[in-house]
Formats: structure tokens, sequence, C-alpha cells
């Protein structure tokens, strides 16, 4: 399985204060992993870097092809989509014209009006409400949507930054299971999340950081079972 | 009465002046966070332009309109470039300062090039006054009000039906999120800049040809009222100082007409401050800044 | 050698009294506000001070006594007026405020209306400005160190923690603004006894701006900053005085290459460790 | 930094014409800003005048010395501050023997008191603003509407019977604001009524509010009181309003060329008052003279404004031949004090300060616009 995403001793720094440093991780095609840690671990700082949206310093090659450096529209453009912390949906723009930003690198000629039926299949809410302010969806809905506006735009790799975040334990689960659905349909998905132990149950490999630097990685039984995880995000 | 529906008329008239401006000032400052304090200055380039234009090159209406619209917009595009882009994402205070500096640069370079008195605009527009009853208003007058609505409605549409509108609204609000999918911001706040210069110089020229003259200082009035008209409106809707323009022209009408005109500015302020203190973030609501 | 000095007198006296409010506004801007009312406070001090002296024949002391009076008191009021504001909007109030005292002084005949109040007496000089202004640099320093210094930059940086913390931000929006008011006052009394002349036009927008330049172009965090910015901006268009017509492109030009050259004002914190 | 650029230039100089003494005047006016459309003016004049006595060889004084002109312009761009610190530098600078002071009156009224002090003599050349305190030291070239405006208003009765007038005025100008309530106090006495009394400030671009009430009250006479550019608007939105009736100003701004082409001759038989002067007086060919150098100079007609500039230049050097001396600032006072009735291009001059610096002999007309900068005196 060829590798699609491949990240070598990447440093972020805020000014004087690093964020990130010397991380190294992977992402085959086909597979969801997952990054683990506290608040302020440097997972956000992590992924901005990959997207684009901050500067660093270190190797960040998409199958193969450097793109550490470019501006995020371009890393867009090779197939990258990003469902941001806090769903930091356009509040002032309705639902369907957020799901035009969604595509909007690929145009809403060919095809968009069937990848928006598809959408509107999955999440048969959001086809209710499509005229709505965004801003005015539940937490659930706008959720829903943040997934949507990313997969209108048919990536290859789906970047979530702690999709979970306050929503209610049902309302997760079921987030959890379309995860593995989309991932099902062949999309790589790199997860952030705090929620560690549903993550690790649907993730085939994780990545745990600690104040900037990679503290364990392994495949997710692997995680699950060590004792230190169990003690620091399991609450065991 | 008849003396009231002529000076709300008047006022309506100059409102549309102060909203004209305001247009281009207002969506800059929406959708970069920037308050550029040259437009005036590309509003005067516009009126420049059309004197250039209405004596070198040509007096056709369209023509002048369109000459002047390019100035402002080549002189717009430069500042962006030069004194907007390398500060745009700094403390809003910053891109301020910059572009006060290339204000006072370009207001005394007209100087120099056009001489410090004002210069005569030739009536391109066939002057003509209609009377209706009681009132009367100049055709010159309902060129400059149809310019400022049809600029509003314009701006409307591109920014709510087209592509690039919605783009410049979604980076507006997160800009960060809009480039992650596919928006190159930069672009966009070129786009923006060049937007309001045509804007502005489109003001330039009927506010240029409805009083006949350009002048190199005549930004500096317009640049305070149009930025009062701008924060009092907030910057959620672009309309909305359109409307806020209206009601401080329809102000300063009434108060001169009705009380003193040398308290005219300070009773418009006066009216605006008030309404800030109840909707602290404007009168339609404003994103943080 | 001595008509050199005498040639630079009037430079240096604009200058330091310009740096006088400059930091008076530093202060009000210290607690957030962006300020556009402190040529105006300036103006309506230079207006007590000058009535008090030519009218009434108050010792000059006294008069900068009742015009930071003044200036602390208006201060105080409009500190009060803005405490719920947003940055910009809380510009904007103050702005309206500048623009009405101008509006107002207009038609004032007693203080000389369009014509402006003149025939006040000579006070000021070069080294009574220096003197003020090395107090005023001193009283800065002392705040910057103080509690209200602290709670100041609290407020500013984050309203809400500030609140959260115990620090009750109405009080200590006002007080900043009073204090920064009642510096402003004392440099526009300076300034009137010097001009003689204290007229409506000194208290509008664009001169508010002017200050408002000084003090974020020389860096709004240290109190040297409005100190460096004044006096470079204020002796710069006199630099440039041999360019004749040309004077105010060049300076429009070089203000807005150095602001972009260092956005974060010339004098920062770690520039001054 | 410039006064060394000037010791060098001076150094240089020296060896050349050593025997040659130079008289320095310094000519403070707004060059740049808002006020540069009056002030440039003037010091094109100051500068032309200088230029066309030196190239005459310089003037010769009553006790046999030679002089030639030099003139240092300083810029106050509309600022009072950059004005009085213009002065205080010209005081400090031994060379200079007195100051042609500015057009605008918010450069001339702080520096009265401030002459009065540092006792250097400045003569102002435009600025009509009534002076609260004069000093021996402060003079006025042009005419001030203290004495023209009643003159003016009283012709203006017993020619055509003036019954009512409406005043809309720049109450940010305050020689403009002056005149205009001198004319409303002497309405009573002169025997009009005043219908409207209506402000504007100096910017303004739209006085349809203060002209609709104007309208209203169907005056025949209305009198305009503010700076070019907002004059010129006015004149054109009264048109406009379908406003029929008299236009009045003060100190002839109705007949600058830039008046004139800005209204397309709307102020053609408009009656203001001025120094006696005209561009094409076939009476008196040095102001034909004049213009034509000022044209070749400049590419463009002078205004009334460079005429004051002309002129204070000439008055001071008639002042300088009457006092042989270059440096002393009190023998040259006493000099100006001297001049009694000396014919210039815009008028006359004569001083005697104290009590005051106003020009006595100013001669006013009052003269009906007949077109672009030419006016003919009322008989």
């Amino acid at each position: 399985m060829s590798v699609l995403l491949r990240v070598q001793d990447l440093d972020v720094s805020y000014g004087a204060v690093p964020a990130v440093q010397g991380l190294a991780l992977e992402l085959p095609a086909g597979e969801i992993r997952a990054i683990l840690g506290a608040n302020g671990a440097g997972k956000t700082s992590t992924v901005k870097a990959i997207l684009g949206l901050v500067r660093a310093r270190g190797t960040i090659e998409l199958e193969g092809q450097p793109i550490q450096g470019a501006p995020a529209h371009r890393i867009h453009a090779l197939g990258v989509a990003w469902v941001p912390e806090g769903r930091q949906l356009f509040s002032t723009l309705t639902v369907h014209e957020n799901l035009e930003m969604g595509a909007f690198a690929r145009g809403h000629g060919d095809g968009f009006a069937a990848r928006v039926d598809d959408i509107f299949a999955m999440f048969p809410r959001l086809r209710e409400r499509h005229h709505q302010l965004a801003g005015s969806l539940s937490g659930g809905e706008q959720q829903m949507l943040a997934i949507a506006r990313a997969l209108v735009s048919e990536p290859r790799l789906l970047i979530m930054d702690e999709p979970s975040l306050g929503l209610a334990p049902k309302v997760v689960q079921r987030l959890f299971e379309q995860i593995q659905e989309i991932n099902a349909r062949g999309l790589s998905i790199l997860m952030v999340e705090q929620n560690a132990r549903q993550a690790l149950r649907i993730a085939h490999y994780a990545y745990l950081l600690e104040v900037g630097r990679l503290a364990a990685e392994g495949p997710s039984a692997a995680l699950m079972a060590s004792e230190n995880i169990q003690r620091a995000y399991l609450g065991g | 009465m008849d003396l009231f529906l002529q000076q709300v008329l008047n006022g309506v008239m100059i409102g549309s002046t102060y909203a004209v401006v305001a247009l281009g000032f207002s969506l800059v400052f929406s959708v970069m966070r920037v308050v550029n304090m040259a437009h005036p200055e590309f509003f005067m380039a516009g009126a420049f332009g059309a004197y250039v234009m209405t004596r070198y090159v040509t007096t056709n209406v369209a023509g002048v309109l369109a000459g002047g619209m390019l100035v402002a917009a080549a002189v717009g595009l430069v500042v962006e470039r030069l004194a907007i882009r390398p500060v745009r994402g700094r403390y809003v205070m910053i891109p301020f300062i910059a572009t006060s500096g290339v204000g006072i640069a370009l207001q005394h370079l007209a100087e120099r090039v056009f001489g410090s008195d004002p210069v005569a605009i030739p009536a391109v527009v066939p002057a003509a006054s209609y009377t209706f009853g009681p009132v009367s208003v100049t055709r010159m007058q309902l060129v400059t009000f149809a310019i400022a609505v049809v600029l509003m409605l314009g701006l409307r549409y591109y920014v709510r039906n087209t592509k690039w509108g919605r783009a410049t609204r979604a980076v507006a609000e997160r800009p960060e999120v809009a480039a992650a999918f596919g928006v190159d911001v930069d672009f966009v706040s070129r786009l923006t800049v060049g937007i309001s210069a045509l804007m502005a110089g489109a003001a330039g020229v009927s506010i240029g040809m409805l009083y006949t003259s350009a002048w190199a200082f005549m930004g500096l009035i317009y640049g305070l009222k149009s930025f009062v008209c701008m924060l009092v409106a907030g910057n959620r809707h672009v309309e909305g100082v359109m409307v806020v323009g209206l009601m401080l022209g329809v102000l300063e009408a009434l108060v001169s007409g009705y009380l003193t005109s040398t308290l005219r500015d300070a009773v418009a302020f006066g009216v605006l401050v008030v309404v800030l203190v109840f909707k602290p973030n404007g009168l339609f609501g404003s994103y943080s800044v | 050698m001595s008509d050199l000095a005498a040639f630079l007198t009037p430079v240096l006296i604009t200058a330091g009294i310009n740096s006088i409010i400059a930091l008076g506004l530093y202060i009000t801007m210290s607690s957030g506000p962006l300020s556009v009312a402190h040529a105006a406070l300036a103006g309506m001090g230079g207006y007590l001070g000058a009535v008090l002296t030519t009218n009434f024949g108050w010792p000059f002391s006294l008069a900068i006594l009742a015009g930071m009076l003044l200036g602390f008191v208006t201060g105080l009021l409009l500190g009060l007026l803005i405490v719920r504001m947003n940055e910009l909007v809380a510009g904007l109030t103050t702005l309206g405020f500048g623009e009405t005292m101008a509006v107002i002084a207009f038609n004032i005949d007693y203080i000389g209306g369009a014509n402006a109040f003149s025939g006040i007496p000579l006070r000021t000089t070069l080294p009574l400005v220096y003197a003020v202004l090395a107090v005023i640099l001193f009283v800065a320093w002392r705040y910057d160190e103080s509690r209200l210094g602290y709670a100041a930059r609290a407020t500013r940086d984050s309203p809400v923690t500030a609140d959260a913390m115990g620090i009750n931000i109405t009080w200590v929006k006002s007080l900043t603004f009073g204090i920064g008011a009642a510096i402003a006052a004392l440099g526009g009394v300076l300034r009137a006894h010097y001009i003689l002349v204290q007229g409506p036009e000194d208290m509008g927008f664009f001169v508010s701006v002017g200050f408002l330049i000084f003090v974020i172009f020389g860096g709004s965090y240290v109190f040297w900053g409005p100190l460096f910015g004044a006096m470079t901006l204020t002796i710069l268009p006199e630099v440039l005085r041999f360019s004749a017509k040309d004077r105010f492109i060049i300076y429009g030009v070089l203000l807005t290459i150095m602001v972009i050259l260092r956005p974060q004002g010339l004098i920062t914190r770690r520039s001054m460790r | 930094m410039k006064r060394f650029v000037m010791a060098a230039l001076l150094l240089v100089a020296a060896p050349a014409a050593a025997q040659e003494k130079v008289v320095h005047f310094s000519s403070i006016n707004g060059q740049t800003g808002q006020s540069a459309a009056y002030g440039s003016k003037v010091i094109e004049g100051v500068n032309l005048a200088a230029k066309t006595i030196n190239d005459a060889g310089g003037f010769a004084d009553r006790c046999g010395g030679k002089f030639k002109v030099k003139v240092t312009t300083g810029d106050m761009a509309n600022s009072r501050e950059q004005a009085v610190s213009l002065l205080r530098q010209a005081a400090a600078d031994a060379t200079v023997l007195a100051v042609v002071g500015p057009s605008p009156s918010t450069g001339y009224v702080p520096m009265v008191p401030v002459a009065g002090q540092l006792k250097i003599p400045v003569i102002a050349t435009g600025s009509a603003a009534p002076i609260k305190e004069w000093n021996p030291w402060s003079f006025r070239l042009n005419t001030t509407s203290k004495v023209a405006a009643p003159g003016m208003m009283k012709t203006l009765k017993t020619k055509f019977d003036l019954k009512h007038v409406a005043l809309i005025y720049d109450v940010t100008q305050d020689g403009q604001r002056g005149e205009a309530e001198l004319i409303r106090n002497s309405a009573k006495e002169i025997g009009y009524d005043v219908v409207a009394f209506e402000a504007f400030r100096a910017g303004d671009n739209d006085f349809r509010p203060q002209l609709s009430k104007i309208k209203a009250t169907k005056t025949d006479w209305i009198a305009i009181y503010g700076a070019t550019p907002e004059l010129a608007k006015v004149v054109n939105q009264m048109a406009e309003l379908g406003i029929k009736a008299n236009i009045v100003t003060g100190f002839g701004t109705f007949n600058d060329p830039v008046v004139w082409d800005l209204t397309e001759g709307k102020v053609k038989g408009g009656y203001s008052w001025s120094a006696y002067f005209a561009l094409e007086d076939p009476a008196r060919p040095e102001i034909a003279k004049m213009a034509q150098l000022y044209k070749k100079e400049y590419g463009h007609d002078p205004t009334l404004y460079s005429f004051y500039g002309w002129d204070a230049l000439n008055v001071y050097v008639e002042a300088a031949k009457r006092a042989c001396t270059a440096t002393d600032r009190e023998k040259f006072r006493q000099a100006l004090n001297t001049i009694d009735n000396v014919s210039t291009l815009s008028g006359k001059a004569t001083f005697k300060n104290p009590p005051d610096g106003e020009n006595l002999s100013a001669a006013v007309i009052v003269n009906q616009t007949t077109g672009r900068g030419t006016f003919e005196a009322l008989k």
C-alpha cells in the first residue's frame, strides 16, 4: 500500500515558542490514523502545518511530492480537505453556500449537483435546512455540514480536527460510524482527537503527542493495551 | 411643508455622495479588516481622471466614467500591493497608518500635478433641472444618486450571487478556512481593493461632475464622513453603509434647514454616537475586528 | 552658534509638547480604547488655561492645574461612556466628541469663535517643556510598573479574564482615560502659551489621528514608544523643508515605509531590554 | 540642516558680490495644503518682484547704498504652529530684516502677538481677519472688511435701493465670517434687513439646504463669503436651484479667473469691493506689464493674491530705501510708518502704526465683474 502522506522531523513554532518538535508520521492510503494528546500537545499545529496554514520546517510529502511551504489553496487543490476544530463554518452563508465553498476549487460544473445529492443522502437533515444560514444549525448539524463541506471537494486526504468536540455521546457514536463509512468508500483520514477511547476504536494506527513531541505510536490495539496510555488518557 | 420635502430631497442627494464613497471603504473593511485611509484619495483620483478625460480625451459620459474608474482602480491596485498587502493581517491600526501615509502623499502629489486650486470639470451631462411640485432636483443629482444605487445593487449581487463574491464573504469571516478550501486570499484581497477602487472612481467621477470640480484635498471631508458611516453601519452587511449614508445626509440637511448650519456636524456626529451607545456593534451588526 | 539654537528652539518645543500629548494618549490607550479625542482634550486645556491667564490674570502654574483638572474630568466621563464598546466603535465615539468640541469652539464668541482666542501671554519656554516632559516620562514609567498599569494592560489584552481576576474594568478604563486626558490637557496649556493663540481647528479628527500615529508608530507597548514616535514625526517634516513643495509627498511615503518595516512600532518591550 | 546649506551658498557667493549688500526678507505663506491656493500665488508675486528688482541691478537706498533683494520662503502648510515657528526662526536669523506674512488668517492672526514680542516687522498679504490686539510691528497691506464692507453696502443701498439681503458664509474662515458679521451688524445703520444668515464649513460641497432656505425668503440680494472652491459651488448651485438674485462678495473674489472658470462665467454681474486694479486696466500699464511677466514666469495668470505679494515686496523695498539699513528692524519699522500714499498695483499704501497696522489709504471701490478677471468700477 503506497504511503499517501509522509511527515519527517517537522518543527512548528510561533515566534520563540516551539509548538511541535521533530515530529514524524505517515498515513498509508485507505487508512484512518489518529493523533492523540492533551490540550496544547501540538496536534492542531501539526495539522495546520500539513494544510499550509502555518510556517513550518521539515519535510511534508503528499504521494512523494513535497508540499511544505506551499500556500494552503494550492495544497487543497492536491486533494486535501479539512474539518477544522470547532467546525468553523461560514455562519453568514447558507448551508448550500457552505457546500459551494467546499467545492470552490473544483468549480460547480461537472457533477457538483450529483455530489451534493450524494451528501444530502448521507446527511438527510442538511437537505431539509439547505437554505438556512449555517450559523442557525444545531451542534450536530453543524458537524455534519463541516464534514459535508470537506467531502464535496472529493478529497484524497481528509483531515479532521476534534470532530467529537462538544457533541452529545449519542451523536458522537453516530459520527464515528459515519467516519468509518466514509473511510470504507476509500477516503484516507487523519483524525486529531482528545476522545482517545473512541478514536482508537476506529483508527488503524495512532500517534500520541506530548508537549510537541512524539511520545508513543503504534497500531490502535497495541496502544489500547499499553498501561501508560490507559493511565494518561483513558482514565483507567 | 414644501421646504421640508426639498430639504429631505437635498439630504438624500448629499447622503448618496457619502454612501457611494463609503461603499468601497466598508467593503475593504469588512472583508480584509483593513481601514484603508487612502480610499478617499482613490475617489479624488477618479475625479481627476474625469477631469483629464473631459479635457483631453472625450466628453462622452460613459467614456469619462470608465476613464475615472480605471485611473482610480490603477491607483488602488498599486496602493494595495505596496501599502496594504505587507501589513494585511496586522493590528488594525497598522494598515490604518500605512494607508494614511499613502493618502498624504497622494494628496500632495495631486497638488503638485494639478495645482492647489480646484480645476473645473465641464458639464458632461447636459445640465437640466426638474421640478415636481414644490421640489426641484437637477439631472446630475439624479445621475449621482442612480450611480450610487447601481453600485450598491451591483455590489450586493456580486457579494451574494457570484462565486468570487461568495469567496469574498467567506474570507471576510474566516480567512484561514477559506484558504484551506482553495481560495487564494491574496487574490481576493487584490480583487476587493480593486473593486472598492473602481467604485471610488465612479464616485469621484459622479461627484466631480455634480460639483463641477476636482481638488487635491476633496477627499478629506469624504474620508471622515464615510469612515463614520462605515463604523455606524457595522461591517456585516455592506448595504448597511448605504442606509447610514442617506440617514447622515438627511440629518445634515434638516439640521441646516431647521436648526443652524453652524452646528450641523456637531448634531450629525452627536446623533451617530447616540446610535452607537445603544447598538455598540453598529446598526447592522459586525464581525469582531 | 546662538542663532542656530534659536532656529531649532521652535521645532524642539513643538516636538516636546507633542511628546507630552502623545504620552497622555499612550496612558489612555494602555487600557484599550482607540481615542481620537486627545487633540480636543488638549484644545480644551489650552482654551481654559489661556482664558484664565489672559482674562483673569491667573498665574501660569494654576492655569496648568485647572486645565489638567478639566481634562481629567472630561476624560473620566468619556471613559465611562465607552467602557462597553468595542475598540473601533469606542474610537468613533471619541471622534464624535472631538469633532463636536471643535464645532462648539467655533461658535462660542467669548473664546474668539473662528477668529481663535489670541493675546495669550508667552509662558512656555524650552527648559520648561523638557522639565515637564521629564516629569511625564517619570509618571509614565511609574505607571507602567504600577498596579493600575498592569490592570490596564490586562483589561486591554482580554477584558474577560481581567474581569474574572476581579479587576474593576469600568474604573480602570475611566481612570486611565482621565489621567491620559489630564496629561494631554497639560500639553494643550503649554502649547497655547507658546503659540499664543488657541483655535478650534486644532481639536478635530485629523489632528487627533496625528497623535494616534505618533503613539502607534513609536510603539504603544512601552512609554518610550510615544516619545520616539512624537519626536521623529514632528522633526521629520522640518528636516524635509529643503524639499519645499514635495515635503509632504516624501513625509507620507516615509511614514508608510517606516510603519511597514516596523509594524510593531519603533520601540518594543523586547528591544528595550 | 537648511541653515548650513544656506550658509555654504553665501560663502561661495560672497567673494563675487563682496561690495554689493543684500537685503534679506523672509516670505512665510501656505505653499502646500488647503490654503496653498492663496499662499502659493503670494509667494510667486513676492519672488517675481524680487527677481525683477535684481534683474534691474538691485536698488539704491537714499544713503547711496546699493542692495540686491534676497527672499527665503517658508511653507506654513495651513498650520498655525508652523506659521509661528517659521516666524520665530526668521526673527532668530539676524540677516532677516522683515517678514512678508501669510494670506491665510490661520497664519497671520497668531503671528501678530509674536511679531510684537520678537520685534520683527510682519505684513499681511490678504488676511482680512479682525485683529484683537495690534502692536507696532504688525502691518497689513490688503484692505480689510472693516473699511470696505459697510462702504460697499452703502453704495449698493444708494444705487440700487437694496432692501434685504441673505448671507451665506464660511464659519471656519475668520476673514469670511468677520465680514459676514460686519454686514449683518451694519444692517440697521445703513437701512436694509438680513433675511438669512446661513453658515457652512470649508471643504463642504453641497449648499442646497442653506440655499433652499434662502430661496424661500425670495430675496433678490445674496452675499456669499467663502474661499474659491466653496464660493464657486454656491454660485453654481444657486443657478441649479433656479435662484435669481444679485450676488455680492468681499475682496474681489468674483474677479479671480479661477472662480470665473469654475462657475463658467455665472459670476458675471456680481458685485464686490476690491483694491483698485484690473487685469487689463488701460489706465495703468504697469499692471499689464506685471501680468505679462507673471504669465511668462509661472505659466498662469496672476490673481489678486499675486498682486498682494508683488506689492508687499515693493513696499518693503521702498521702506528699505528710506531706512538705509539691511539689518536694523527698528529703523525699518519707522521707515514703514513714513509710507504715505505710495501707489501699488493693488491700490495705495499708507501706514501709521500705532495705533494699528491697517493700510489706511487702501482705495476701496465697488465693482461689477464683467469678464474673466475683468471688472469695472461702479460709477
